[in-house]
Order: C-alpha cells, then structure tokens, then sequence
C-alpha cells in the first residue's frame, strides 16, 4: 500500500500544474460563470495543447493518459480554477459516436466538437420524465429521408449557446417496454420549429432552457445507432465516465479559498468545526476515487456502480462548502449576496445528472443487491 | 394554557390571510417585484387600512395596542405569502420608540405611522438595512443604544429574499432613544420572536407544498410520495415544522409575558436555534423533493427557499444564539 | 395564547410536587434498574394515595383528573426520579378490561391491578412478527371449557416478574384477513407449560425475555372481547395513551442531572452546544405535546396520528442524553461504565413500542395521506 | 499509488483471518469471554506462532520489522472477529520500547515479546489500563514522557467491549524512554491509526451483517430491504463506511512514510474523526436497523456497537482531534 503518487505520476502533474500556471489567462480564473466566449476561449487553449479530451482514442485527439493521470489533470483543472470544460460534446456525445457513430458521423461531429466549432447540448428530460428517464414522449416520425420532431425538452442546460443537441426521442410508441422505442437523435438547433424558453433559476441566472420542438425535421443521417436502440446508446452513455465526478479539484480549491478568504472565521470553533468536516469528507472522498481507479487498474473491469457514491459525496461537499461560504460572511453584507447565490445555484448539483435519490438506489440494487 | 389566538386576533388572521389570498398572491407578488422599486405602495396602504401598522401603537396614537402574540398572527401569514414589503421592520422601530422615546418624537412619528403615512427602518448598522429605501426615519441599534435618525442616503439594493434594503449613510448622531436599560435589547427580542413567526409561515408553505408535490408528481407509473425514503423524509420536515412552530409560539409568548428578560431572552434564543435549524432542514429538503421544478423561479418554493435562507440569519445566526442560551 | 399553566394547574403541580418530595423514599429515587421489591413499593405508595391509575374511571380508582393534569403529574413523577409504573397492568391491561372486559373480569383484575397484587406483562412480538404484529403464529385452540396455547413470544419485557400475561393468539389460521382469527387472552403465568428464557441486552442486563407455550390449558373465561376480535382490543389500545410518550420530565431530569454532573463540560462549546440543541429539542416537545392536548381539549377528538411525533423525538432525546452523559465521562475510567451501558440500552427506545420506523409510516398515511 | 496489500502483507492478512474464521468464530469468542480471566492464553500462543507479536519489532529481537500497514492488516481483521486479547496495547508498548528504549531494555523485553512470552500493556494514565491484567510490564505515556514499569498493581475489570483492563497503581517511577522527542507522538499516532483499522474491521462486519439482516428478515410478506427508505439508510451506512476505510489506509501509511510528523498527524487527526463519526452512524443504524435483535448479546452485531462505541473514544474522542486537526 502507498498512497503517494508515483515520480511519473508526480511529474505529470509538475507538468499540468506548470503548463496551468503559464496558458491560463487571469480574467478566465475562477469566475462564478463563464460567458459562451470565455468557455470557448479555454476550450480552443485546450484543444491547441491536445489536452481538450484525454478520454478520447488516440486517432481522434486522446491524450493515451492512465486512469490516474485523467485524474491528476482533471484535479489540476479545478484546483487552479479553469473556466469548466462543457462535458456535453466532449464527455457525451463524442464518446457515443466513437462507439456507435457511421465513420460520416465521425469524420464530420468529432473534428468540430475537439475543436470548439460546435456547442452542443444535452436533450433527455422532459416535463413528465425526471428520474424515469424512458417514460420521455418526444415523437419522432419517420417521413422519408427525415425524422419529423414534435416535443418538449426541459431542463437543457446551455441550449442559448448550443448549436446542436443530441436528443432520446420515441420513435415506436407502440412497444409495451418502453425502452424499446427510443432512438438517439442528433438535431442541429438552427433547424427550423425549435424554440428555446429561458427557465430561470432561483439564483436568478439563465443556465437551463426548455426545448421545444414543433415540426422539426432531421435528416435521418443524424440517427446515431439504430432506431429503436437508442436506450442502448443511453446506457452506454451513463456508465461511461462515472468516474471523477466527485468535483475533488474544485472542492479543494473552495476549501482552500474559504480559509483564505476568512481568517478570523478559523478561530471560531463551530465555524471551523464544520469547515474540518468537511475538509475531512473530501479528503477520504479523493483517497476512496483513487482506490477506485486502483481497482479498475488491478481487475481492468470498468467502474462499478458504488462510484455513484463519488456524486454523492462530492456534490455535498460542494454544497456544504458554498453554505459554509454564506455562513462566513455578514449577513447584512451586499457583497453575501454572491455567496447566497452561489449558495442557491448549488443545491442543484443534487438534483441533476442523476439526483442523489437515483444514486442511491442504483448503489442499493447494483452494488448492494437490495 | 391555551394555544388559541383569542377572538380578535383570530379575526385579524382571517382577515390578512383572505386579503393574501386575494391580493397577494404568487402572480400579485411577482407584479410586485418586476417594479422597479419592487413593492407596492398600495399594498401598504391596505396594510394601514387593516390596521396592521398601528396594530403594536397605543390607542394614543392610533393604535391597537397588540403584543408580539398578536404581531405573531399578522406576519405568520406573511411569511407563508413571502411579503416582501418590509412591514416588521417598521412595526419594529415604532415600538422602539413607543417604548423609548419622548412625547414630542412619539406625537411626531407613530401616529404617522398607524396611519401608513410614515414607513420605518431598524437598523443594527449601516449595511444591508431592510426597509431603508422607503423609510422617512430609521431606527438604529448601535453599541448598546438606539438613536432616531431622520438624515439619511441609501444605497439601494435587494436582498436575496427580494426585499428592499439599503446601504445607509447616516448624518448627523440623531436624537437619543430609550434612556432606560433594556429597551434596546426587549426590541430586539420582540424582532428575533416575531422572524420566528414568520418562518413558521414559510415552512408551513414549504411543507404543503411538498407534500403536495409528492402526492401528484409521478415518476415511474406512480406517484413520487409512494416511495418510502421520500415519505420518511416529509414526516421529518413535518416535525421539523411541528416542533418550529411550537418554539415560536413559545419566543411570542415570552415576549409577551415572561417573568424575567433573561426568561425572555432565553427561550427567543432558544426559538431562534431551533428555527434556524428548521428552516435549513426543510427548505433543503423542500427543493430536493421537487427535483429540477424545485430551482426555478417560476415555483414559489424556490421563493419561500431564499426567505427561509435570509430569515434563518436574521437577528443573530444559530451560533450567536447558541452562545447567548447558553450563557442565560 | 397563553403558554403559562393556570393558578389551578400550577397549585396542582405544587401538591404534586411537594407529594412526591414528603413521599418518594430516598433510596427509591433515581436508578438505573429497580428491583420488583421495588417497582411494587411504589406502586403500592401511589396507591394508597389514589394516583397510581389516573386515567381510570373514577368508580375503579381514576382520579378524574383533566388531560393536561395527567400531563403534569407524569411530568412531575419523571422530574422527581421515581421509579416507573410499569404500564402493562394500569395501562394496557386494565383499559382493556374497562372497555372489553366482562363484569366478572373487570372484578375479578381490577382491584389487584390497581393494589399491585398481580404483575402483568404483555404477549404480542414473536420472533416472526415485529413491526407486522399481524403475523403472529402462538395457537390457541378451544377445547372444551379450555383454550389450549403453543407458540411463543418474544421481547416479554419483565415477563420473569410477572403473575399474567395477556397476549395475543391466533384461535382462526384459516382466514384470508389475517387480523380476523387473532384472539386476546389473559394466562396466568404460573399455568403448566410455561417456560421463560432470559434474553440479555448487550447492556448486560435482563429486562426482555422469551416465553414459550407448550400446552398450555387456558380457561375460556379468560378470553376477553369475543373470539377471533382481538385485532380490534388491539388496536384500542394502540390508540389509548399515545399522548404523552415523550418522557418529558424523565428528559428534563436527565438534562438537570448533566448539567450538575459535569460543570466544567458546560465550558466545552462543542460538547455544550450539542446539549444546548437536545434541550431545545425538549423545549419544543413539551410545547407541543401540549399544542397537542389544547387540540383535544378545544375540539373533543381523541389524538390523532400526528401524536407519533411524540415519540419519535422524545426517544431520539432520550438518546441523545444518554450518549452526551457518555460523551462527556472520561473514557478510561471504571465509573464510565454505567454510563456507556446506559446509552446501549437506549438504543432500544427507538425500536420498541412501534419502531420510529414505524411511527414515520404512521404519520406519512394517516396524517400526511401518503 | 497503490492500495494493495503486498504480496506478504496479503499472505499475513489471509492467514490471519483464516485462523479467525476457524479458532474464533462468535462462539469461540463466546467461551473466551465466559473464563474468569476473559482472554485466552492459548490465543495468544496461536498469535505468536503466526508471528503477529513480533511484527512490528525488528529481526534483531526476533521480530519482522513491520509498519503499520502491516499491522493495518491484522487489527482490520481483529477488528472484523472483535478480538478481546489486547493485542494492539502489547504491540504500542513493544513499538515505543523499540523507538525509546535502551538496548538493554530492547534486549530483555523485545524478544521475549515476539515469542509470546511476554505481554505488555500501554498505559496514558493510571485508570482504566487496556491489557493491565495480563501485562508484565506496562509503558506509561504521562505528562509527555515515556517510562517503563514493572512493578505495579493492578485493581482488573472489563471495558464496555470485553476487553480486559484495569486501574493500575505504579509502584517506583519506573525507567525513562525515548530521550529523543517525539517518540510519544510517535507511538500516540500509530496507535491511533491503528485503531482506525481496528474500527474499519467492525464497521465491515456491522454493514455486511446489516444488509445479511436485510435481506432476509421478512415482515409484511417480503424482506425488509425491500423497504426504500431502509434501502437508502443501508446505502449511506455503505458510503461511511467505505470513506472510513479510505481514511484508515492514509493514517497508516502516513505513519509508515510521512513527510514530516505534523503531515502524520494532520493525516492521523482526520482519520480519527471520519473513523469515529462514521462509527457512531454506522453502530447505531445497524442495531437500529435490526430491530430488537440488534439489542441481544445473541447477535455479534451487539457486541460490534460496544466495540464501535469504545473505538471511537480511543487515542482521543472525535473533539479533541477536531481541535488537533485544525491546530496543524
């Protein structure tokens, strides 16, 4: 057992650490939100370096990184403070074209999504379709070369800024398992009858939409896998990259600056008793994310499910970190308000990409048997 | 022993509760706040014509001569509609000077205010003052003493919770308030007591609102209140709720009719612990229950989410009150 | 609103008060365990002065006494560290007899409840049947003038004190309702056929037992209610005295006795804080066991399901006691040791009398209609 | 990065347990526990034999020369069976004659305790001594110095989880150890972090036990894991679990190879506090969630709280390394 990096591992994150410190710009640090430009801007920094997707085969741009290393770069990432890498086309879709894309679909969406050209968005929730993500409604018709959309997406993170967005759509409403009937849909959001709504958050910032889809027409090249199959392509989706989604990067850079920001809070023992907790929980939380990644070393088996405790834990450490922040502060500061805001927008991380409820019941039926 | 509201205050809760009902509610309130000053002059006139700004002022002036009991009544249902004109601060700072100021400032200012001509201010300093920007005077409470102040500039701004505060350059010392001890500090209970009250009424909305999302939202073929987990996590927000209600009967009460301030002083300390608590527990439980619905503006939730926030640290945080009950 | 007693119930709590301090025997006050000897002295002291069953109708020896007189008095009784009544004969038997039983029955066990002469336990948890009481399997079969019992129970608290137990049985296994073949039945614990095995608690005392029927001859007239109608004395005594589970004045005895017990540990803010939260915790249960007794006094109705928050945080406060006396001892001393097995034997409170498990489903049906 | 056991670390580990699963089993324990003494002599035969009393000593003193990942791998599975012989104390009082004694010392007592031959007890004080009764010599960590002591008398009872200890009275002021400092912080830390792996065993047993319970006890017609809210409470008892574990591999290893003492005990702190939090979720939940058999002594998970229960206030509670923590 050692629970040190090795010198090769040290030196690679000597050499992100470095690199970070040289290719960041100051005005993209640390921002509580990034305009389209600035997240495009860090995108094609990355890209340029070949850093943008390291999870990606070699042919298209991967780094050939181990595990440990997308690790140590994605946690140099967040503790330096970098504008957020949209996980959308590198993370999401790009994986699923890799394994289920014609080699024209390839060629034309993987370029464009490592190099910044195409934003995209996520199209799976509906109104009527949270955590039961196959009772979705969205219709799309056959009609020659084209699928003809009618529906309604919500909770679409970014959609203002997107230029594509890859949907589940029902394609067979007949089918008495309801996951039979979906296919994966990729739809370019200039497509005439969509129409975006602004959902706004209780934080008072647009980061969501609703989607609508009235008539679209999508040229069935689009379809990414078979018809029909598209819970197949959304399974794949799910397990892939359940990894390192505890936020460890970020958590330690909050930590780091709310012991910065308020000193004198640190000789206050409540204050700093919560504050050691939760310091506490992320440690173990990085240690258990490693011993993860050194099963997958040692059984070369993908991730179990008990990873989702990596979302659990981290997305409540990054809200316990934010309510710490407000906690600090004076109430009656204006200046609070953007740590009561943050605090607000943080509650979310709960609730999206699987709310902590779906996490623990997958560890209750996957991993425990329950 | 009772927990009744006697007869008339009984009366004056139905009577704010069916005006919110009718003029108050979420779509009336978000008119409200897309103003630019963000509340409504008339709603403080209707205030004025319930009475609900004379109602802690002596007959003398107008007034009802209520207590914090019957204060209790108004602003819990204040806090279930989340009321965003800042009504207890100035009820607050007129019973500062009803019960600490000379003949000539009461004659000068709470009938005024009974009247809903006058709009107060409280204030422990200069920064993030509730109520300022459409205050003619502003009370503040400052190293042990309360000054009357009507010389004043206010940045404007609104608080996480959607009401009109303010930045506050004083001039001049204004006039001395409250010659006699513990005044200061009986105000600043009745304050503490009564955002007690109001958070009462915003977890009671929090509570029925959840629960009622859980009987109607469906996941899954049926609906999300028949899964275990969740329905033990609602019983928890419900007691939580329970037992917050009763600590803010309690701290109203005392306030009241204690034998002794530090009587007083401890069981507001002791609402405020556990209110702060409830309010945290069930706002966050409250949003995680509605999922996605539950962070967006467009449901009050998200609103009664950012009041319970502000109101768990308004007039002492948990930790300052954990500090003075212990010390009572 | 008025959260004071009136004149009439504060001069009440004093006679009660100053009572008890002229009649509780020093050396009866405030243990951990007491001896039967013990139990029944103070049974037969509050007996001899008419309080020991306040509920009861005034012909049988019930003082008449207003439901918030009840709840001083117990409040006083738990303040001053008497020993419990233990309530299976005042409680739980003797309201049955009042409401089912004959007028034979009620002759011929009333009285001897109510002067301690007979000990009662209570049959209803067998190892197959927890929280689902309506799976029990103890047979009782008629057989002439006798019902003949097997079977047996489990968690027989002080079942090894006992004279009777009244129990739960199963005279109909052919029903398709299971609740409608149970009977309620009065043995006597001295009936061939009996036999008891200890149970130890992992405090290392022995306060629950098991009691197996081998056999066992019944007299028919002991059953109470009509056959195979037991679910319904059952239930009728689950509703009977659910006020007042909260152990209030045990509570705040026990809250009183740390405070003096480790005065240096009140300067210890981590440890005081902790104390601080549990004694508001009780401060608001008192409150609203009281809320609750105004609902019944202002609107007649018997407590509803709501009234199970009583006992969930009254346990959960019992709890947290025993563990801050625990926390607050040092670690390595012998003396330590009554304290750590206080708190393992708390652990109980919330598994029995309808787990707190059970008590959140209560009030997620009945009151919350979910 | 590794979090394997080595390659003899794993063949330690797996003779150990298979001796456990074999000779001490919950019945055996069982009749260990009914001798007047409490402890097995035999038991302790079978240790030495397996060479667990002389792992941490040197070879020079017939030992193996292990870390505290080595030990990390017995105590686990100590841990996991609830071990009564105070096999940790003995090994903390051999490490500190090891670390701080003169050879002379080493030479009279080291050998003789990886035989087995002789026991030793490790002491912060006069009261309630783990191992005193079958100690024949006893260190005593006191007022920052070490000493060695022979001669003394022991009043023995048992500890809430059976362990054998006693108050002690020390005759003479016994032999001074470890003139070089930080010795005692040394031997304080790696005992602490070895009851971190002493604790992640019983935490295993108590979750695998719990979710055994789970899904086999039925009620109302199937198993009680078929509840969700029991499903989720399983989950989190899962989750404290396994992030205690990962605190438990970091003490020991920063113990064996951290950069500075402040870095181990920074490390040893939060271990303690992770360890002793999730001890206290995980103990009580099990026995919660096993109803009323989790309170019999027939069940091993009983006796897995008391043992929870006791660990988490070894080598400092949860608050005094709170206060370290955020002291380093």
């Amino acid at each position: 057992m050692d629970l040190n990096y090795s010198p090769e591992e040290l030196a690679f994150r000597d050499e992100v650490r470095s690199w970070l410190a040289a290719n960041l710009p100051q005005e993209l640090k640390d921002k509580a939100h990034y305009s389209k430009e600035e997240l495009m801007r860090w995108h094609r920094i990355l890209a340029a370096k070949g850093w943008v997707a390291p999870a990606w085969p070699k042919d298209w741009g991967g780094t050939g990184w181990s595990a440990v290393q997308r690790y140590i770069y994605e946690e140099e990432l967040g503790y330096a403070g970098t504008p957020p890498i949209i996980p959308f086309g590198i993370n999401m879709c790009a994986p699923v074209l890799i394994a289920f894309g014609t080699d024209a679909q390839k060629k034309r969406f993987l370029p464009r999504i490592y190099n910044g050209e195409d934003f995209w968005c996520q199209g799976y929730s509906e109104p009527g379709s949270g955590s039961d993500l196959a009772s979705l409604k969205t219709k799309a018709v056959k009609e020659g070369a084209h699928y003809v959309v009618n529906g309604q997406k919500i909770w679409t993170t970014l959609a203002h800024y997107a230029d594509w967005i890859f949907c589940l759509v029902r394609t067979d409403p007949t089918v008495e398992k309801r996951q039979e009937g979906i296919s994966f849909l990729l739809i370019d959001m200039k497509s005439l009858g969509i129409t975006l709504r602004p959902l706004m958050l209780m934080d008072g910032a647009h980061h969501v939409n609703e989607v609508f889809f009235d008539d679209v027409k999508v040229p069935a090249d689009n379809l990414v896998h078979k018809e029909n199959q598209g819970w197949t392509v959304a399974k794949y989706l799910l397990g892939y990259e359940r990894m390192n989604t505890g936020r460890i990067g970020e958590s330690k850079r909050e930590l780091r600056k709310l012991k910065e920001r308020f000193p004198e809070k640190m000789k206050d023992v409540r204050w700093r008793d919560r504050l050691s907790r939760v310091e506490v929980e992320l440690m173990a939380l990085e240690i258990t994310n490693l011993r993860f990644l050194d099963r997958m070393r040692r059984t070369g088996q993908p991730p179990g499910a008990d990873v989702s405790m990596l979302k659990i834990k981290g997305t409540e450490i990054q809200q316990a970190l934010t309510e710490l922040a407000m906690q600090a502060a004076d109430p009656n500061a204006r200046e609070t308000q953007a740590l009561e805001r943050r605090y607000l927008d943080m509650r979310k991380t709960t609730i999206y990409a699987g709310s902590n409820e779906i996490q623990r019941n997958i560890i209750a039926k996957m991993t425990l048997g329950l | 022993m009772n927990f009744d509201y006697n007869e008339e205050q009984q009366l004056l809760a139905d009577s704010v509760r069916r005006y919110l009902q009718k003029d108050y509610d979420f779509e009336a309130r978000k008119k409200i706040l897309a103003t630019p000053q963000g509340w409504s002059e008339r709603v403080w006139a209707n205030f004025a014509e319930m009475g609900l700004t004379g109602l802690p002022l002596s007959p003398d002036y107008g007034g009802f001569g209520g207590g914090a009991v019957d204060l209790m009544s108004v602003v819990e249902a204040f806090g279930e509609a989340l009321v965003v004109e800042p009504y207890l601060p100035s009820m607050l700072a007129a019973a500062a000077i009803a019960k600490g100021g000379t003949q000539e400032q009461k004659q000068a200012i709470l009938p005024a205010v009974a009247q809903g001509r006058m709009r107060l201010a409280f204030a422990t300093g200069e920064r993030g003052v509730i109520g300022a920007p459409l205050a003619q005077r502003i009370v503040l409470a400052r190293d042990g003493r309360l000054t009357l102040h009507d010389k004043f500039n206010v940045a404007a701004y609104r608080t996480v919770d959607d009401l009109a505060a303010g930045d506050v350059a004083f001039q001049g010392k204004g006039e001395p308030l409250g010659a006699a001890g513990g005044v200061l500090e009986e105000v600043l209970d009745l304050g503490a007591a009564l955002s007690c009250a109001e958070a009462v009424g915003a977890l009671k909305f929090a509570c029925d609102t959840t629960l009622e999302y859980l009987k109607t939202r469906k996941q899954f073929g049926v609906p999300i209140g028949a899964f275990q987990a969740l329905q033990h996590r609602m019983v928890d927000m419900f007691i939580s709720y329970e037992q917050a209600r009763s600590m803010a009967c309690l701290a109203c009460s005392k306030v009241d009719q204690a034998g002794s301030a530090q009587d007083r002083a401890r069981s507001v300390s002791a609402a405020k612990i556990r209110i702060a608590d409830a309010a945290r527990h069930v706002s966050q439980e409250a949003v995680q229950l509605h999922g996605g619905m539950g962070m967006t503006e467009e449901l009050k939730v998200s609103h009664t989410f950012r009041r319970l926030t502000a109101l768990a640290r308004r007039f002492g945080d948990v930790d300052e009150h954990l500090e003075r009950f212990a010390s009572l």
